[in-house]
């Protein structure tokens, strides 16, 4: 049976003018009755009025039905088409959302279990193999807690704002290429072949950061979480134009800026081999920017208890503490695209188990790093990334232009096979 | 300090639930980034140790006193009993005076790695809050060992000690003390070695010799602006062995600032006592005697203690730790006991030091003093 | 430093010289003390702090000697003469009153302000005698003072007979 | 110190750190593992009764009131009740000195944790007697 919306509608109006009719007989009765009042002819007249309402209400939910069904039709019609299909199970499943669920839960237990090493403990133990499903434990705990919300938070801010810094720290995850064939945006096999500009938009959504840092330090209504608010906008106003500038030199060598085709033109050649000293400002600058150990002044717990996040419980603190975690994981898979050859590597694996191979190495040296040095007051990290890595940063541009230009086997090398 | 820029100012009250203010809060009103005021508070831990203790007798008193600071519980329960000896007038063996002052130094150099652990974590790297911890550990080892407790040894009493050296003990000590010094060169790399740690502390809390004594700053605090005022050299118990070996007074002088001190200095003036006391147990080792540890008449002679009063003093690790006792005749309790702790004049002295420093800087210089809550609200 | 004088009995000669009502004590070792009347104290203190030029403020405490009377100790250690100067003042009366100190010796400010809360003792023109290390309820009991009572309930529980009384303050004080 | 040599000192520092992760941990599975506790240790206290003379010289040398007598409860000739309260007691190991009659001694038995105050002031039942009832969790037996 196909639903006619006009036929139902244009029987609509015949059925509005008979019980207009009804109720004005209804209401005239006591002048045009003739005799007394007879109660059964009218209570007989009763069921059609009713009848009719039913079969009215049972049109408008017979159209929603068949509205509802012809729309889920249409969806899934666009799904099983192929490319579609493909994108999304890219973008929820594999290099997707579930993907970096996952790797963030390991990340998680990987970076605790290498503090632990570092401190001379073993850390999370009981829960699951090696303490594997600590974080689930720890999640489930954080998220049973209570939800203090200060008296002078902003409350709908204060809800909103965690969960939509996860939201902005997971978008960029779109354009890491993992794989040649497996990744979500700048495939040549994907809807949208070549992203040209993922670099540029990486930095850009990042660039949000710490403003959200800063609101939910703002409208959490306590000294402490304002004084980390501005520290970490001070720290991202610090790290963000060196890191920007030192991811210049491997945009200049692939002559792209897309990550896709940086990571095509280092078959021949990684680029930390070229651009040491660029590796170095850029991680340097990554770790200012994200904000943890020697550039914690953001949750110095010692000075400020925990910065932005002093105010923050249960599932707010849970999903801004990963975050953090996702941010690391993004910068260190950032680095490993733009100098350490992305998924190119040893042949006979797949392109995603070279990337994590190499993201791992990377994440490791992330933590050794970060846990070898004192917090620094947030005027020397101002001074550190302008001092020191801003110079170096733009000396590796100039250097690589000239390199570009004036070495003649240089271009064919760079550009890759 | 014009009034204008104090209408800008906010308070913020530095614990008393703070991370790393335990047991105590400071009251700073900040403009900006700088703090022009603070206003310590104390009282959180007191207990009125003072009104315990005249209701102790004269061998229960130290247990109090041990309480007060754990990081050096020997040398903060040895006070108490130096007034005691001095107001009965006890001769103690020489074997136990010497066994007395090398538990001290080794009490010493366990509560100077805790310390490291501590300021280290204060300035924001847990790495190093837990090295020093660990190889605490092991002094904490021989420290159960030997009287049978990790931190609270009580192991003096009126008269000698209570527990003698075993050779368990003596190995498990050596193990100690190696570790220390084995580890010395690593903690220097980590610390005064580190470029980051030298810009958190360098040119952080400075004060002069002259206002530090004013402010009643003593031990490692007032020994880094080159004064080497130290009790065991100045005024040693005559009940320890101090004055039986050939030792130097650990004290820096930093070229730059002669005369004054800043975080830094701090930090290496502790290093420096470290080896000090490295030092002072090797020298002491050779020569302990045999004989007996505690004299035999010393328990009789502190059931009830004549009238008088007696002033027992000891360079604790955070500076001068004394105990004033006064005593009624044939009185089983002390009638007062005044009990000096050494940081109730350094966090006394946050007021003094504090203003004009930057926020971020609060955690190192508080922390470079060496502050234990027990010892001023006792 | 050259003011500083060798020893703690030249010190105390040249204050008796200065000031004829001090009676000086020796003490065991390089230690001096000094019986000094209430109303001199600030002129005693600020002697030693010209005298002594590396005077350490090391103590200042009360004792309650029962009857309304007490005694303030100050005690002052010199790192250049090994020597150590104990001040010895005794108050009399119901809320016995003395001169600070505090603006001669900052570290002796604390000091003060908890002899205060604890004995009593008024210190006058001291600028901040907040209470220090009390909580508000006990302001003004003085828990320091002999005539505070404690909980001694606890003793009760341990099955013992009751130990016999304190002994009475036998006289003055050495 | 100049620009090479702050980053000479980097490099040491790294050198510490990156050795640390491949050192064996200092911290053992505490319920399940436990370290040798030197017999001297101040644990809690063993009372032998029939050594015991009733003497109170324990109660008397206690610092904070810890032990209470009653020496009413008689199971030899003439030793009584030791109750130690163990949310008073410091460990000090006077009362151990002061017993001249070896009848009471520290155990190394020092994890005393009980989830309830009361259970924490042992009877003559509980101070006389090593055994206590085993600990299971998630089927493994400590303690």
């Amino acid at each position: 049976m196909q639903f006619d919306v006009f036929t139902w509608l244009g029987g609509l109006w015949d059925w509005v003018i008979g019980v207009l009719l009804w109720l004005w007989g209804f209401l005239m009765w006591p002048f045009l009755w003739e005799g007394p009042f007879d109660f059964f002819a009218w209570f007989g007249g009763l069921w059609d009025w009713v009848l009719g309402i039913f079969l009215w209400l049972w049109g408008i939910v017979n159209w929603l039905i068949f509205w509802v069904v012809d729309f889920v039709n249409w969806i899934w019609f666009l799904v099983s088409l192929p490319e579609n299909f493909m994108f999304l199970f890219r973008a929820i499943v594999f290099p997707g959302l579930i993907f970096i669920l996952l790797a963030l839960i390991f990340t998680v237990w990987y970076t605790r279990k290498i503090w632990a090493r570092l401190q001379d403990r073993r850390g999370p133990m009981h829960m699951g193999k090696y303490g594997g499903l600590q974080l689930f434990a720890d999640a489930i705990k954080l998220m049973s807690k209570e939800i203090i919300i200060p008296d002078k938070a902003k409350r709908w801010m204060y809800r909103i704002l965690p969960s939509l810094l996860l939201v902005i720290v997971m978008l960029p995850f779109a354009f890491i290429p993992w794989d040649p064939y497996w990744n979500i945006l700048g495939s040549p096999t994907s809807p949208f072949p070549d992203l040209s500009v993922s670099l540029v938009l990486v930095f850009a959504i990042l660039t949000a950061v710490p403003v959200f840092s800063l609101l939910i330090g703002w409208v959490s209504g306590s000294k402490y979480s304002l004084i980390g608010g501005f520290r970490a906008a001070n720290n991202q106003f610090a790290a963000e134009i060196p890191m920007v500038i030192s991811s210049v030199g491997p945009a200049m060598l692939a002559g792209s800026l897309s990550l896709y085709s940086i990571v095509m033109a280092q078959t021949n050649i990684w680029y930390i081999v070229l651009l040491p000293i660029n590796f170095i400002t850029f991680f340097v600058a990554a770790i200012a920017s994200v904000g943890t150990f020697p550039f914690d002044a953001p949750v110095a717990d010692s000075e400020i208890i925990f910065g932005w996040r002093t105010e923050l419980s249960g599932i707010y603190f849970t999903v801004v503490y990963f975050a953090e975690f996702a941010e690391q994981m993004l910068y260190s898979a950032l680095m490993v695209t733009l100098f350490l050859g992305g998924f190119n590597g040893l042949p006979f694996l797949a392109g995603i188990v070279n990337f994590a191979i190499k993201w791992l190495v990377v994440f490791f040296l992330f933590i050794v790093v970060t846990s070898s040095f004192y917090r620094l007051r947030q005027d020397q990290v101002v001074h550190l990334c302008w001092k020191y890595l801003l110079p170096l940063s733009i000396l590796n541009v100039v250097l690589v232009m000239f390199a570009l230009v004036y070495i003649p086997g240089l271009v064919p090398l760079v550009i890759g096979g | 300090m014009s009034p204008d820029i104090l209408d800008e100012s906010s308070v913020i009250w530095f614990g008393p639930q703070h991370v790393s203010a335990h047991g105590w809060a400071a009251k700073l009103t900040i403009v900006g980034d700088y703090i022009v005021e603070c206003d310590p508070n104390a009282g959180y831990f007191h207990r009125s140790a003072e009104k315990c203790l005249e209701f102790r007798n004269f061998r229960q008193g130290s247990m109090i006193l041990e309480r007060i600071c754990m990081m050096e519980a020997f040398l903060a329960e040895y006070p108490y009993i130096a007034a005691v000896e001095k107001i009965v007038d006890l001769e103690v063996p020489e074997r136990a005076k010497i066994m007395r002052t090398i538990m001290m130094e080794f009490n010493r150099i366990h509560s100077l790695q805790f310390w490291w652990g501590q300021f280290a974590g204060e300035l924001g790297l847990f790495v190093m809050l837990l090295w020093p911890w660990v190889d605490r550990e092991y002094s904490l080892d021989a420290f159960e060992e030997l009287t049978g407790s990790r931190h609270t040894v009580s192991y003096a009493t009126p008269g000698g000690v209570k527990y003698d050296f075993t050779p368990k003990f003596l190995a498990k000590m050596e193990t100690a003390l190696k570790l220390v010094k084995d580890r010395m060169p690593v903690f220097n790399d980590m610390l005064a070695g580190s470029p980051t740690f030298r810009l958190r502390t360098e040119g952080v809390g400075h004060y002069t010799a002259k206002q530090a004594l004013k402010w009643g700053l003593s031990g490692p605090n007032i020994k880094a602006c080159g004064i080497p005022m130290d009790l065991r050299k100045d005024d040693p118990d005559p009940n320890l062995a101090y004055d039986l070996i050939d030792w130097e007074v650990p004290v820096i002088n930093n070229e730059e600032h002669p005369g004054e001190s800043d975080a830094f200095d701090r930090l290496l003036q502790r290093f420096k006592e470290i080896e000090t006391s490295l030092d002072i147990i090797e020298k002491l080792l050779p020569i302990l005697p045999e004989g007996p540890i505690i004299d035999p008449k010393a328990r009789s002679k502190t059931n009830r203690l004549p009238e008088g009063e007696g002033y027992g003093r000891v360079e604790g690790t955070r500076g001068v730790t004394s105990v004033w006792l006064k005593t009624m005749a044939k009185a089983q309790t002390p009638w007062r006991a005044k009990i000096r702790g050494p940081c109730f004049a350094s966090y006394y002295s946050l007021k003094h030091i504090v203003p004009g420093a930057r926020f971020a800087d609060f955690p190192a210089i508080f922390g470079s003093l060496d502050p234990y809550p027990g010892w001023w609200d006792r | 430093m050259s003011k500083t004088p060798g020893s703690a009995s030249t010190l105390a000669r040249t204050i008796i010289n200065k000031y004829p009502d001090i009676e000086s004590k020796p003490l065991v070792g390089n230690k001096v003390e000094l019986v000094v009347p209430p109303e001199m104290i600030r002129d005693i203190v600020s002697m030693i702090d010209e005298e002594v030029s590396d005077a350490l403020p090391e103590s200042l405490f009360g004792v309650d000697l029962t009857e309304d009377k007490y005694e303030v100790i100050y005690i002052f250690w010199s790192h250049e003469g090994k020597m150590l100067v104990q001040l010895r003042v005794s108050l009399e009366g119901e809320t016995p009153e003395i001169e600070t100190v505090s603006d001669i010796f900052p570290g002796l400010d604390w000091h003060e302000r908890e002899t205060h809360e604890l004995y009593g003792i008024n210190f006058k023109n001291h600028p901040d005698l907040r209470l220090l290390l009390l909580p508000d309820e006990l302001e003004g009991k003085f828990p320091m003072r002999k005539s505070f009572l404690t909980d001694r309930s606890r003793m009760d529980e341990t099955g013992l007979a009751r130990p016999k009384p304190r002994p009475k303050p036998g006289g003055e004080s050495s | 110190m100049g620009f090479v040599g702050n980053l000479g000192d980097i490099f040491r520092i790294l050198k510490h750190t990156f050795r640390q992760v491949f050192r064996r941990p200092f911290t053992y599975f505490y319920p399940f593992e436990d370290r040798e506790y030197p017999e001297t240790t101040r644990g809690r206290h063993i009372h032998i009764r029939e050594t015991c003379t009733a003497c109170a010289a324990c109660v008397r040398a206690c610092p904070v009131a810890a032990i209470r007598i009653d020496k009413e409860d008689k199971k030899f000739e003439k030793d009584c009740a030791l109750y130690f309260d163990y949310t008073r007691c410091l460990f000090c190991g006077d009362c151990v000195r002061a017993c001249r009659y070896e009848a009471l001694f520290h155990t190394p038995i020092v994890d005393l944790s009980e989830g309830d105050r009361d259970d924490l002031i042992y009877g003559p039942d509980k101070i006389t007697t090593l055994d206590r009832d085993p600990l299971e969790w998630r089927g493994r037996r400590f303690r």
